[in-house]
């Protein structure tokens, strides 16, 4: 797996006296991604005023609902130091049994759903912490078993929402500022992993988890039960995926809309500043991480690239766009 | 700067960014909440915009090809969405457009029948006129949705798969083991294909068996791998190949040739590629190819945006249309080796501007090799 | 000893410095080194014994001054220049490639065309087989070149160090210079043993800068010892000149405390805090009964194959066992789990600090708080003020430096790291037992000694402490109980109030 | 001092016999490990082959086993690259984009029925330079502006599709003319299909290179430890710049070759290889952090890949639980191969 070792420089630290580094917080790290959307936002504006008029915040926000949810799941994953390759797959088998189930249960299909999605993640995390097998791997053989059972329930055709579907549709169609709910929906999520990361001790043990595995289960650290429960976070916040995908289509096919969010979410993660090796995370970043990944596809369109060549320069920029928010010294290893 | 201040300002900045975002969404309201049609609509108002699944297959390249001829037969410009095969991409990108205040004559070629509604719906609250081919949900239909979503419409799938099976059972005489290629799985167009054919068989032709069908998510190089596996699991058991679009026959049909089995193997399918056309002119593997349904994307697009072309500038009012011209099933012709000659028109350099102006001239729904020949309603599968 | 006076200097150096901003870290050294000598280089860590290290093997630039290698002026551009003229390191943590054999790791540093690597990058196995094996014979080591590094025991892997620092001096008939970057820090006592007798070997075929913070090995295998202080190297003496205590003193620029530790009259009357029965770990120990009782230092005794790690581990819950009890503060379970062992009130120190003690990219407040949040936390919630201060309390009391405990712990010196893992278990309400396994492991002698008053003191607060000390010598001084294992066996017990146990005789039961 | 009586005493007698001991214990654990991990994964192909022989009488005909191996040609080619990558402890996700470019690129510059230039040899020149300046930029790009390797790889995917799509344009497909290249690749030679003996040349290759030159040396050491590569002023910039270059030109290869035995170009000739080849390096052993692994495994890999997907079709497994069928197994893989060595203190990552 792709990890980048921060090795600092051990310059002959002074005994006595100041410590120079100060690492608690990477600066351009944090804002970068930020930076780097607005930007864009700012040069997409001026080339197309009329999009930036029109609406086209609510269009980046809206449609970079589930893949804001899908790379939080992912960025706690990652932050222990794993990788989840199933959680699309997750949210897409949540997404059809949203469908499935609305009709039947009702108010209770969206709780089933996210039960059923949290204990998805979470088998993940128990075969991973009591196997102690590579994630990569792991997730990668999980992601065809969910593909599969997301094929089979659905029947192999697209799952509508027979009824009761006005409640999560909503979701969608009202909105924050003209912002529809399922992108909220993430930034609550965001806020609430921040929270989480931050101020308790659980979030404190995931972040040690993913800096130094070793010495976390030699702190005492529940390793196990905290890597199970960041593969269940990431199923949770998968379920919320699957839920936003409803709202927005009413429906959901194994090769529909959320069918491919899996590298668009690792790359919102990433592009938010997550670290792929562990232990750095921030989800307040990780939004416009996300914004990021859904605004280029977008702006390619708005500002009028060629349709043929859009899939190079979509390329293109997700390199420049890490290329840039990277925070590296001249000593770091990256793989 | 403290490292207290710096992370408060931090915290700060990240904040404020989502406020400005929210904020600019705040002001953005105006043009987002008009509902439904709003009149004829200039005709210099007016932008094209064609949306396809990906820019590889070359029956979405002809979708483009079309809705170029359009753009310059009416003098209206273009604009092309390459989704990417993503329905959220697809989304986004026609909501892009959507929010740079034009007035849209929209073509969709849906990535999944799902994404249809919501992109009605965006089309509405901008005030275009969309029409929506080849997926959509079963119960969704236009008359339901007012005069921005113009027309749902499709070649008929039963159709296409009835067709390729008659050409497979005649070649083989009544008897004989098939193979089948569909679709991703849950495509409505390769379900249909799959049902028409499946039934064509049973009814008319009981000598035959369908040994097996492999979906081959409209993926050459797939088919050609199951393909492979196939022919090593029947052998020579095998004497018909049915796919459900010609991208995955040509992938079967060079699996064959390599072992050597084309020479007594019968293959049909949907779509009569340009490259097919070339193979069954050369009689290519004993006349290996027996059947094909002919349709052009270039036509879809065509007949896609001048329905909705023809909304928007108020020549039609959606409303007052009968069903079927709602939703409707345009036809499509059963090729064979001897009819293949008539088709080759349509294929030349000009073959789409010529059929553009044909199209301008008789309307959308009478135009030659694409007429109406049925809708008003969900494509009705046969009984199993 | 030969007089080396005479023979001409491999090395010198002249006024040598080197700054990183405004910290001068190696401030104008001179130092000449010659053909067959040994010299021990010493300091506190942070002194710039580390910067000259790095200027010899090419890895800095100095910014003033010159080396002259063989009497000529040499700049080194990179690694390979100091390799070329002759100079190899064997650093503090191995740098091997575990994956690869012996013989390609000797042969690493050979330029192309040499070594049995070829212009085109290919590689002449025979060739590289034959030359690694010469340049293990050279040092008397008997390896076979083919073996893979992860195979070999931790002397055996020093070995490779060497023969890879002589190796392209051997092959470019310069004298080697190898410098031996603390390594005897992670060697058992017999282990040392076998790398003094290769480092006197070394003498023979060239020169050896041995750096060390243990002063008595110094003594013993060195020639010359220099002395560096805050950048600067303020002493240069024969050891024959000079004694342990001077040296300390002119390392850290203070007397030591020699004051021995006032044992405890204390009678082990109360209960034992940890009482291990018969325990058994197939492989690796077995029978092993301990009895650890509060306000007593406990240490065990042992060679790397006696099993004491492994012992103190399974007190720890960190590793299982097959038979045998292990009962702490009266609950006595089959298999611990570290969480419960924790919950119990066991603390663990474990030996390697970086990897295993302590989160390095977390901040040393963090990392005090990890296990035992204390006052720091809410039910669930953190509070980063009250952590903070927290932190303060004990950066105060362990005299833990710089005063700033909001900074990565990776950015502290060995010593302070070491204290803030200490500080991880004793905000613990409940610290009953402290299982330290080689605490005092890379730890220059000033950080040494202040780390030992640390653990003495928590001590007299009534806690167990079970140590697995680096020598002999560091359990004379501060145990109260000492055993003896041997080959996964207890071999002698020891009550340091009514016995005095010769170290001889201590030593005999280890082997 | 104490110290001093043991090094005088007897230290030179304990070391010899001590080093002795150890020396012998670590040959037979050499010999011995070198064989377990590949040989629980021969048994597990056994197994497979077994149980699928006894459902299809056909699994096991000669016909069968070249069309495994025809099928498995392409995706060793790419392996062989992406375990080196590996190796290195990164990923390259690119082979499908960088595939999609070259085949393209080469198809569009031979006979083909487009027409346009013929360029013969040249056009493999020039096809498989546009995989080599994919790759270089990636390694370039990884090295020089230390971006991770699944992001620039993840990007280059794109950029390769965009290139291919865009030479593809909006104009018919390009079919293969050359009489000669047509079905080349399972065309059979001495017993084998001819994309099999390409397979085994890159694989042999592949070998050499790990095994004996400075490039295959320097990338298993980069794996273990880039910090002592550094250190030890080895030219591991160059080494990772030529690592991501080579997978790419492999993976351009692949590209060549499936376009033959497809016979027509498309910027999409390469899908679904990425979702072979990386399983089936993990499958094989090779440690995702690098420095561990090997080629040989990788192949083995492949093959229980390919027969599983060839032996569920034969079989008769409905198609819609192959993917839960292969995922199981994966699963199931590297749980055996785990289960043994679990350690509460063990690091999963």
């Amino acid at each position: 797996m792709s990890k980048i070792d921060n090795e600092t420089t051990k310059i002959a630290v002074p005994a006595r006296g100041k410590l120079q580094s100060v690492k608690r917080i990477g600066g351009w790290h944090a804002i970068g991604p930020i930076v780097i959307f607005l930007v864009i936002l700012v040069v997409v504006a001026i080339l197309t005023p009329a999009f930036i008029g029109g609406g086209g915040l609510a269009i980046i926000a809206s449609s970079s609902a589930p893949i804001l949810l899908l790379a939080l799941g992912q960025a706690m994953v990652l932050n222990v130091g794993s990788i989840d390759l199933s959680n699309a797959a997750i949210g897409l088998l949540g997404a059809i049994l949203l469908a499935l189930t609305l009709g039947p249960v009702a108010g209770l299909s969206p709780l089933i759903v996210l039960l059923a999605t949290t204990a998805f993640g979470a088998v993940n995390g128990l075969i991973l912490a009591y196997a102690q097998v590579p994630s990569f791997a792991l997730t990668l053989g999980t992601l065809g078993i969910f593909q599969a059972v997301a094929l089979v329930a659905s029947g192999r055709t697209t799952v509508y929402v027979s009824s009761n579907g006005e409640g999560v549709h909503a979701l969608y169609e009202s909105g924050i500022a003209n912002v529809p709910m399922t992108f909220w929906m993430g930034v609550l999520l965001a806020v609430a992993l921040w929270v989480l990361l931050r101020y308790t001790r659980i979030g404190r043990g995931m972040t040690a988890i993913g800096k130094n595995e070793s010495a976390a289960i030699f702190s005492a650290v529940r390793t196990r039960s905290l890597k199970v429960l960041a593969f269940a976070l990431s199923g949770f916040a998968a379920g919320l995926a699957g839920i936003a995908i409803i709202a927005q289509a009413g429906s959901a096919s194994p090769t529909g809309l959320g069918s491919d969010l899996l590298l668009p979410a690792i790359a919102a993660a990433l592009i938010g500043g997550t670290s792929i090796s562990g232990g750095v995370v921030n989800p307040l970043t990780v939004i416009f991480g996300a914004l990021t990944v859904a605004l280029v596809p977008i702006a390619t369109t708005a500002v009028g690239i060629e349709a043929q060549a859009q899939s190079l320069v979509y390329g293109a920029v997700i390199i420049g766009v890490v290329a840039l928010t990277m925070s590296r010294n001249k000593t770091s290893i990256v793989k | 700067m403290s490292l207290k201040k710096k992370r408060g300002a931090l915290r700060l900045a990240a904040f404020a960014a989502v406020a400005a975002l929210a904020l600019a969404g705040c002001t953005s309201t105006a043009g987002g909440t008009a509902t439904g049609s709003s009149g004829p609509i200039a005709k210099e108002d007016l932008v094209l915009v064609a949306s396809v699944i990906n820019t590889t297959n070359p029956y979405f390249i002809a979708n483009i090809e079309g809705a170029k001829a359009l753009s310059k037969k009416l003098d209206i410009p273009l604009e092309i969405i390459d989704s990417q095969g993503s329905s959220q991409t697809e989304i986004s990108k026609i909501q892009a457009i959507l929010a740079q205040g034009k007035k849209v004559v929209m073509f969709v070629n849906t990535v999944a029948s799902s994404d249809t509604p919501t992109i009605v719906d965006a089309v509405k609250r901008a005030g275009g006129y969309v029409s929506i081919w080849w997926n959509k949900p079963d119960n969704f239909e236009p008359w339901d949705s007012g005069d921005n979503f113009v027309a749902f419409q499709k070649h008929p799938g039963v159709d296409s798969g009835r067709c390729n099976a008659k050409a497979i059972g005649d070649a083989l005489g009544g008897k004989g083991n098939v193979i089948m290629f569909p679709g991703v799985q849950d495509s409505t167009t390769s379900q249909t294909r799959v049902a028409g054919f499946e039934a064509e068989m049973r009814e008319n032709y009981p000598g035959i068996k369908i040994l097996e069908n492999q979906p081959s998510n409209w993926d050459p190089q797939l088919a050609n791998q199951n393909a492979k596996d196939l022919i090593a699991k029947y052998g020579d058991q095998i004497n018909g190949v049915w796919s459900a679009d010609d991208g995955m026959q040509l992938g079967a049909i060079q699996a064959f040739d390599d072992a050597g089995l084309l020479d007594k193997v019968k293959f049909a399918s949907d779509g009569l590629y340009p490259d097919t056309v070339a193979l069954m002119e050369k009689g290519y593997g004993n006349n290996a190819i027996v059947g094909e349904t002919f349709h052009r994307g270039y036509m879809a697009s065509a007949i896609g945006l001048y329905t909705a072309y023809l909304a928007a500038t108020g020549e039609i009012v959606p409303s007052e249309l009968p069903k079927d011209k709602r939703t409707s099933f345009f036809d499509i012709k059963c090729v064979t080796p001897d009819t293949l000659g008539d088709y080759l028109k349509y294929d030349t350099p000009t073959a789409a501007a010529d059929f553009v102006d044909q199209l301008v001239e008789k309307g959308p729904w009478d135009t030659e090799p694409a007429t109406l020949i049925g809708g008003g309603g969900p494509e009705v599968l046969p009984k199993p | 000893m030969n007089d080396v006076t005479t023979t001409p200097a491999v090395l010198r150096l002249d006024s040598v410095s080197k700054s990183f901003g405004s910290n001068r870290a190696v401030r104008g050294v001179s130092l000449n080194i010659h053909s067959g000598e040994v010299i021990g280089l010493i300091g506190e860590n942070g002194a710039g014994k580390s910067t000259l290290l790095k200027i010899l093997s090419g890895n800095y630039r100095h910014d003033e001054g010159t080396i002259a290698v063989n009497g000529q002026t040499i700049q080194f551009r990179g690694p390979a220049d100091a390799l070329r003229a002759g100079i190899g390191v064997v650093h503090q943590e191995q740098s091997l490639f575990t994956n690869l054999t012996v013989a390609e790791n000797i042969e690493v540093n050979t330029p192309m065309g040499r070594g049995g690597v070829n212009r085109l990058g290919l590689y002449n196995w025979r060739r590289l087989y034959a030359d690694a094996a010469k340049a293990l014979d050279l040092i008397g080591s008997h390896l076979n070149p083919k073996t893979r590094v992860s195979d070999l025991s931790f002397v055996d892997r020093q070995m490779v160090e060497i023969a890879r620092a002589i190796r392209v001096s051997a092959a470019s008939h310069t004298t080697p210079l190898v410098i031996l970057d603390e390594p005897t820090a992670i060697l058992e006592r017999t282990e040392t043993a076998i790398l003094e007798r290769e480092i006197s070997k070394l003498r023979d075929i060239g020169s050896v800068i041995f750096v060390s913070h243990r002063l008595d090995e110094v003594m013993r295998i060195c020639d010359r010892v220099v002395v560096m202080r805050d950048g600067e190297l303020i002493a240069d003496r024969r050891v024959d000149d000079v004694t342990e205590e001077e040296l300390f003193r002119l390392m850290v620029g203070r007397e030591t405390h020699a004051a021995v530790r006032n044992r405890r009259s204390i009678e082990p009357t109360s209960s034992p805090v940890i009482s291990i029965h018969d325990l058994t770990r197939a492989g690796s120990y077995a029978d092993v009964s301990i009895n650890a009782y509060p306000g007593r230092i406990l240490a065990i005794l042992g060679t790397s194959g006696s099993g004491r790690e492994s012992v103190a581990r399974a007190i720890f819950g960190a590793e299982g066992f097959d038979s045998g009890s292990v009962s702490i503060a009266g609950y006595s379970g089959r298999q611990l789990s570290i969480k419960h062992a924790v919950d119990l009130g066991v603390g663990y120190v474990p030996a390697e600090r970086k990897t295993e003690g302590m989160v390095g990219g977390m901040p040393a407040d963090e990392n005090i708080t990890l296990t035992h949040p204390g006052s720091a936390a809410l039910g669930p919630f953190e509070l980063p003020r009250r952590r903070l201060s927290l932190a303060r309390m004990w950066f105060e009391k362990l005299d833990i430096r710089p005063r700033e405990p909001e900074h990565m712990l990776q950015d502290f010196s060995g010593g302070n790291q070491q204290k803030v893992v200490l500080a991880k278990w004793l905000n613990s309400s409940n610290l009953k037992a402290l299982v330290l396994d080689h605490p005092l492991r890379g730890l220059d002698p000033g950080a040494a000694e202040t780390v030992n008053a640390q653990i003495r003191s928590v001590c007299d607060d009534g806690t167990a402490i079970i140590l697995i000390p680096d020598t002999i010598d560091e359990a004379l001084d501060i145990a109260d109980d000492i055993v003896v294992m041997r080959d996964g066996r207890i071999s002698g017990v020891f009550d340091l109030g009514h016995d005095n146990p010769a170290t001889l005789d201590l030593l005999e039961r280890m082997l | 001092m104490v110290d001093k009586v043991l090094s005088e005493q007897g230290a030179g007698s304990i070391s010899t016999t001590a080093i002795r001991i150890r020396e012998s214990g670590i040959e037979r654990r050499a010999r011995f490990r070198g064989l377990a991990e590949p040989l629980s994964l021969l048994v597990a192909l056994a197994v497979l082959i077994g149980v699928f022989s006894l459902f299809n009488e056909r699994f096991l005909t000669a016909s069968n086993f070249q069309n495994v191996l025809t099928q498995s040609a392409i995706p060793l080619i790419v392996a062989v690259g992406a375990t080196l990558v590996i190796l290195l402890g990164s990923i390259d996700l690119s082979v499908e984009g960088v595939m999609g470019a070259t085949g393209m690129t080469w198809i569009l510059l031979s006979a083909n029925s487009r027409g346009g230039g013929d360029l013969g040899p040249w056009a493999w020149v020039i096809a498989l330079g546009v995989a080599l300046v994919l790759g270089v930029a990636s390694g370039l790009i990884f090295t020089a502006l230390k971006v991770p390797s699944f992001i620039v790889t993840l990007g280059m995917w794109y950029v390769g599709l965009g290139i291919a799509t865009m030479l593809y344009g909006t104009d018919l497909l390009p079919r293969l003319e050359d009489e000669g290249l047509k079905g080349w690749t399972s065309r059979i030679s001495f017993g084998l299909p001819n994309s099999f003996w390409v397979a085994l040349l890159v694989i042999g290759l592949g070998m050499f290179v790990l095994r004996s030159t400075r490039i295959g040396r320097v990338t298993l050491a980069i794996g273990n430890s880039e910090t002592i590569v550094r250190s030890a002023g080895l030219p591991a910039f160059r080494v990772k710049v030529a690592v991501f270059a080579i997978a790419a030109l492999l993976s351009g290869l692949g590209g060549i070759l499936a376009t033959v035995q497809l016979d027509i170009g498309s910027p999409t000739v390469g899908s679904g290889v990425l979702f072979i080849v990386i399983p089936a390096v993990v499958i094989g052993g090779t440690h995702l952090g690098g420095g561990k692994g090997g080629i040989l495994r990788t192949v083995l890999g492949v093959f229980l890949l390919t027969i599983l997907n060839n032996g569920l079709i034969l079989s008769g497994v409905e198609s819609s639980y192959q993917s839960a069928v292969t995922g199981a197994i994966l699963v199931a893989a590297i749980v055996f191969a785990a289960w043994s060595q679990r350690d509460r203190l063990q690091v999963a990552k």
